[in-house]
């Protein structure tokens, strides 16, 4: 136990730092053109992608070929950090580089590694990822798009139909990462495959969800899929392992997920304690103690979350286990969504205005941003999305706890 | 104490929830979000409020109105807030004429009664409702007032035909009648456009004879002020508590509807438990603010502290009420597309306005005498 | 909507007052010789109840013969509110004059009304309530004591074996109230019928359970029943029908079980109040503020509770139907209870200390009483028995608000 | 940062857990809630922590120690609070012996390494913490100083051998070491027998030479007293979240032993929701407690904040398990048989002595400068 790290990582990030004060891309240009999906890249972004490729800083922890320069996992964390600390984004299609690509090189062919995870390393492409539909969201394993081989597995086409729903990014990605059940007659987590279906293939149909906040810039889609066709060669890994592959993808950086969500967390923390002193000043004494005592709460929460991922990501560097680490999704989500709410109730009527914080580019679209109040409803994403917070407390009862199933 | 209503009081409840299910379906409030239809819609529900004589419920038969009282009121603002209704009822019948009337007058009135006067009541500053922080300045000229001063979050403030304004003179503050072609008001860019805000500038206003509704040092007006600001509040507060009512029932349908993993969510044990919790808060929230509005209809001495307990207990309700209404409708609720953000943003507004809950807990710890009383108050 | 009563049920309470005034138990003599057991009646408590009964005010709703003197709902809200206001219980036999006797009453014979519930109304004797078991808390129907008949039904002999557990006041009662299983081959809920066994039939032995605070005054107890023989006669009600009395009897004054809880909150809320100005005056303000907020935040809950219970009374009083009243168990006990942490919080360490609030006799020994910190704990009683906290949770959720079972 | 045990931390807490599953059992601590068996049962547990070395464990070894740090005290601080263990173990070593080392002394640290001397330190008075309340004087005579005063809820109060006392003097707070002799303690009558409490009376005590460990005056005054009061607050903190994970061990075993309808109720969702939010107090409370221990070990600028987040979250922890573990242990946990109790108490003990969660998140928003600074802290 002690607060800092070996000399020999704080080297790294101080290389790291450098190179980043060289090479970032502008805030005036992140601002001037941000993402406005997670399968939207601006150019800049593309630039930026391919910049920390050839630089092997992207996914550090990866050989020089796919990205990386063979970091360790305290290297890989302080590069996450310095990213954060600097308000630059790692990448805008969050799915593409943190699932997609993993779980092509994981289990795709040299092929699929070559024309579809190497294009979005390179920041030439983006991906999406299909697995809700409108009967399977919690229950991914109900899923009902269906996919039919024509042909042989050499040749033939597999013949797609059926509907995604929240898929991130689906209105810009070059192809999605799609869960489909190949099997009908196999058991329900036995049955799902995964195909790679470009998007610009005939019958694949893109209908974005404007959101709660920020109508004008969905995120969310419908994707319809109506007898699309792609070639048997777009099956990632073996048939009917789709199920145990999306565990398996989801499982990628597991040890590392938590870092954005507590950098961000810490930046909308800092916000709130720099306007503090300005929006505490209007109020009477108790209002005031009460306020700030909102602020020290969510404060807490945060050092907290800081800790706890510390403290599971010590125990997984070690190849221990960490049951902190089930516990971060929801936890982290749920402060993230608190200290808006915080941010919100502190400013008071104020927080009813909406449309004043422009999107600066230096977030993913789908964290939350805005006003107090518009990154408190933005912030349902992630208490929602990928396993909701409920969701996460069965996970934890039931795989750290050990309770029974109900 | 009785806190049921009436058989008058449910056929009032009724007619009025069978008027709003025609005359404001969610089609229209879906029109005020996306300003697609201009204002017709807004427009024909107030036409319709107005042909039933609800701007005058609650006025006496001498100015025109109805003759009901403070809970007649109670149950329109209710079945008004439970549809997220667009209009100028809230700030006209809420503000406005608790206001005039708490100072005696009867200014417009008949106006108001007749549906061809529409107000609101002009407090804030800086988003804070408390009446100490009023930095509006009401200075003698001649016979006459001037106001000077910029008012925040004023609810139909770039619309109502007469605002009253709170500010300060020398001797502390009074109440003003000011019609709207004297003022400058900036419609706020806000999340919830059935409850549109403004901010209102008042630069060198002056105002005299009965638009003088409370002289600076009056003995009477800081009780004046107080009524006329407590019942603005328990009205927001009923009003909020009834969106977030139509949250719930809207959560508890959906959560009976929507299955997961083989059977409706609404049979998992969390889910049903954070159901009641919510049907608690929200019963909780809705006996509070009757309450309080009693103590208004009876002028009871319990009014202050019954008020900063009900609009305390209406934010935490909305603050509960918006995260799991959202978070157990799931992906579906985060849409636009869906009807449920209309109520999200209704009762988040309604829990701000007026004074949150830690505004109003604040002000019932001073009034129970736990913290010290602070200097500057009305 | 009204915030008074009509002037004639003032009138009522105006008498109601007088009488007590002058016939109440003293403060001294109550304190000298407090109840230890809600199956316990001192001297003073039997003469007070038997003072009631003659008035007719022991039970007012009941016709005078039993105790009352018909009166309407709300003259019988308005004796209890005063009585809790003058600080003088009704009873110390909670179960025996709330549940055992109006059961008797609805469900016996005129040998058992005579015998049993005529000495619980005058004050000779008290009644305990054999429900829970070991293995049937939550779940009362799985309940396995065992009652076999040997004879005929009019003069022959139950004999029971098995145990309870929780029983309140058997370590001092004359008679329990026995639910035991007659009928094993019918299904569970049908099969479970009422004994009246008086306390000291061979074969009863009962063993108190010190509790977590005040443990010289126990109240709860195991009851171990070995071959305990009473007359057919005792059967209560039909064979079989137990449960479905249960539901009955644990109905009986559902309107008004409410008002004592209240009255219970609204006196801790008082007492928290007047001591609040001493505690908080040692305080910087951004504690006190913090401090002035928990007790605000009772008062609140305090004030919504009365305001509930009262909304419902009127509900029910006009025959209409009143979920607020499947809230009020689990609301007013969990106020009860945070009334009791948030005294001990403010009052810091110093509710640390423990056994310098003597039991002063005014409250059922099932009530929190004590130091703060006392009372939190001992407030459990109330979150944990006759239905936890969480089961009323399912009540309100499967029977009021419709969600399915699961 | 890395807060994980290094493998040697490991190894200490694996064979102090050994050691205490059998030199403190349940039962050695139901004797001691009983009194049934004189103090026997806590004596020899004393003297097995003697044999141990763990007094002196983290002293230096030029005192007598063992030379390791605050850490591996915070190791043994776990391991005693998990199985709430009586004796004198916190007040010596966590208490005692950082106010002598924060004033730069050794005074009687080799009798504490050697097992022949214990302490605590009485810093609270009328139940409060806040160095800023001290009342009890300390005035010069000749070379030495006078205490006058009374404090409250001092561990081991009527049992250590030494007190640290502080005490205000013109110039601002001292400390001071007071043979027990000199003082009058009276045992207060306690929740919780294992960390016994007393108040402690100082009439006219005269202390000189190495006994003065701190003047008033001192330049270095103030940041001794708040090292000393930091590192007993931590440890608390972490001897409390210890007690509150046992008290989780429990429940969560419970829950699945426990069947009611048929199946566990550790297999209700609902229960399930509750143990899982119960774990996520108790790895949040303990990750911060870590945290500050680490700031206490590395001497860190964060230290006095990071106190004050890691107690007021042991605290949030001991007030969620209190409840929620005795609530769903059901009737069980409420009977004295069970040794539940021991634990239940313990933790609001813990979360109460040297100051409770509200208190030190005053203390934080101070800290981060969010409320003013109050005047006549030390």
């Amino acid at each position: 136990m002690r607060l800092r790290f070996d000399p020999s990582v704080e080297t790294v990030r101080d290389e790291f730092r450098d190179w980043l004060g060289a090479n970032r891309p502008a805030p005036a240009e992140m601002a001037a053109d941000p993402a406005l999906s997670t399968g939207h890249a601006p150019d800049w972004m593309r630039r930026w992608t391919r910049r920390m490729f050839d630089a092997g800083w992207l996914v550090p922890g990866w050989p020089p070929e796919l990205g990386g320069r063979n970091a360790g996992p305290v290297e890989t964390f302080v590069v996450l950090e310095e990213l954060a600390r600097a308000r630059v984004p790692r990448t805008s299609n969050v799915q593409g580089l943190g699932i997609v690509a993993p779980s092509i090189v994981d289990y795709g062919t040299p092929e699929q590694v070559r024309d579809h995870a190497m294009p979005i390393l390179r920041g030439e492409a983006t991906a999406c990822l299909g697995m809700s539909e409108p009967g399977a969201g919690s229950d991914l394993a109900s899923l009902s798009t269906r996919a039919v081989l024509e042909g042989d597995p050499g040749s033939g086409e597999w013949v797609i139909d059926g509907q995604k729903v929240w898929t991130s990014g689906a209105n810009y990605a070059d192809f999605c990462f799609l869960f489909c059940r190949t099997e009908p007659d196999a058991p329900k987590h036995r049955g799902i495959s995964i195909l790679l279906v470009p998007m610009d293939t005939p019958g694949v149909t893109v209908r974005p969800l404007p959101e709660i906040v920020h109508p004008g810039e969905p995120d969310l889609n419908e994707v319809f899929l109506d007898s699309v066709r792609v070639p048997a060669a777009n099956l990632v890994g073996r048939r009917g392992d789709g199920w145990a592959m999306a565990n398996g993808s989801l499982a990628h950086e597991r040890g590392m997920v938590w870092v954005n969500a507590v950098m961000g967390l810490e930046e909308a923390l800092e916000q709130l304690v720099a306007q503090a002193p300005a929006l505490l000043a209007g109020m009477e004494p108790a209002e005031r103690a009460l306020a700030a005592d909102e602020i020290v709460r969510i404060a807490v929460d945060t050092q907290a979350a800081r800790c706890l991922g510390q403290r599971g990501f010590a125990k997984l560097a070690r190849g221990g286990s960490a049951p902190e680490q089930a516990l971060m999704k929801w936890y982290a989500s749920d402060c993230r969504q608190q200290v808006a709410r915080v941010g919100a109730d502190v400013l008071g009527a104020g927080s009813l205005e909406s449309g004043g914080v422009p999107n600066d580019g230096h977030l993913a679209v789908d964290e939350p941003r805005g006003t107090w109040m518009e990154q408190y409803f933005h912030s349902f994403a992630n208490t929602i999305s990928a396993g909701t917070s409920e969701i996460q407390r069965n996970i934890v009862a039931e795989k750290v706890l050990g309770l029974p199933r109900g | 104490m009785d806190l049921e209503f009436t058989e008058l009081q449910q056929e009032l409840r009724d007619t009025a929830r069978g008027v709003l299910a025609s005359a404001c379906p969610p089609s229209l409030v879906r029109g005020v979000f996306e300003a697609t239809a201009g204002s017709e819609g807004a427009d024909a529900l107030w036409a319709t409020v107005c042909g039933l004589d609800w701007p005058g419920l609650g006025l006496p038969e001498e100015h025109g109105g109805l003759g009901l009282g403070v809970v007649e009121v109670g149950v329109l603002v209710e079945e008004l807030g439970r549809v997220t209704a667009p209009g100028p009822y809230l700030a006209t019948v809420t503000q406005f004429v608790p206001a005039v009337r708490a100072a005696g007058s009867s200014f417009r009135l008949a106006d108001v009664a007749a549906g061809t006067c529409t107000g609101t009541l002009a407090v804030a500053e800086h988003g804070r409702w408390a009446p100490g922080v009023a930095a509006t300045r009401a200075d003698r000229v001649g016979d006459g007032w001037r106001l000077r001063g910029t008012k925040s979050h004023v609810v139909d403030g770039a619309t109502a035909d007469e605002l009253v304004v709170v500010a300060r003179g020398d001797a502390g503050p009074g109440l003003f009648v000011v019609p709207a072609a004297e003022v400058v008001a900036t419609p706020v860019e806000s999340l919830d456009p059935t409850v549109p805000l403004a901010t209102v500038e008042l630069a060198d206003v002056e105002v005299h004879g009965e638009r003088v509704l409370v002289e600076p040092g009056d003995p009477a007006s800081a009780s004046a002020i107080g009524r006329a600001l407590d019942e603005a509040t328990v009205m927001m507060a009923l009003s909020t508590v009834a969106t977030c009512r139509s949250i719930f029932e809207a959560t508890l349908a959906y959560a009976k509807d929507r299955h997961q993993f083989g059977r409706p969510i609404g049979s998992f044990q969390a889910v049903k438990h954070r159901l009641a919790d919510c049907f608690l808060a929200v019963e909780r929230a809705g006996a509070l603010a009757w309450f309080a509005v009693l103590t208004v209809a009876e002028d009871d001495d319990r009014r202050p502290l019954a008020v900063a307990m009900a609009k305390s207990a209406a934010g935490d309700c909305a603050q509960l009420l918006s995260r799991d209404g959202l978070q157990l409708h799931g992906g579906i609720g985060f849409t636009w597309e869906h009807d449920l953000h209309f109520s999200l943003k209704r009762a988040v507004t309604g829990d701000l306005l007026l004074g949150g809950a830690a505004f109003h807990r604040a002000r019932a710890a001073e009034l129970m005498g736990l913290v010290p009383g602070h200097e500057g108050a009305a």
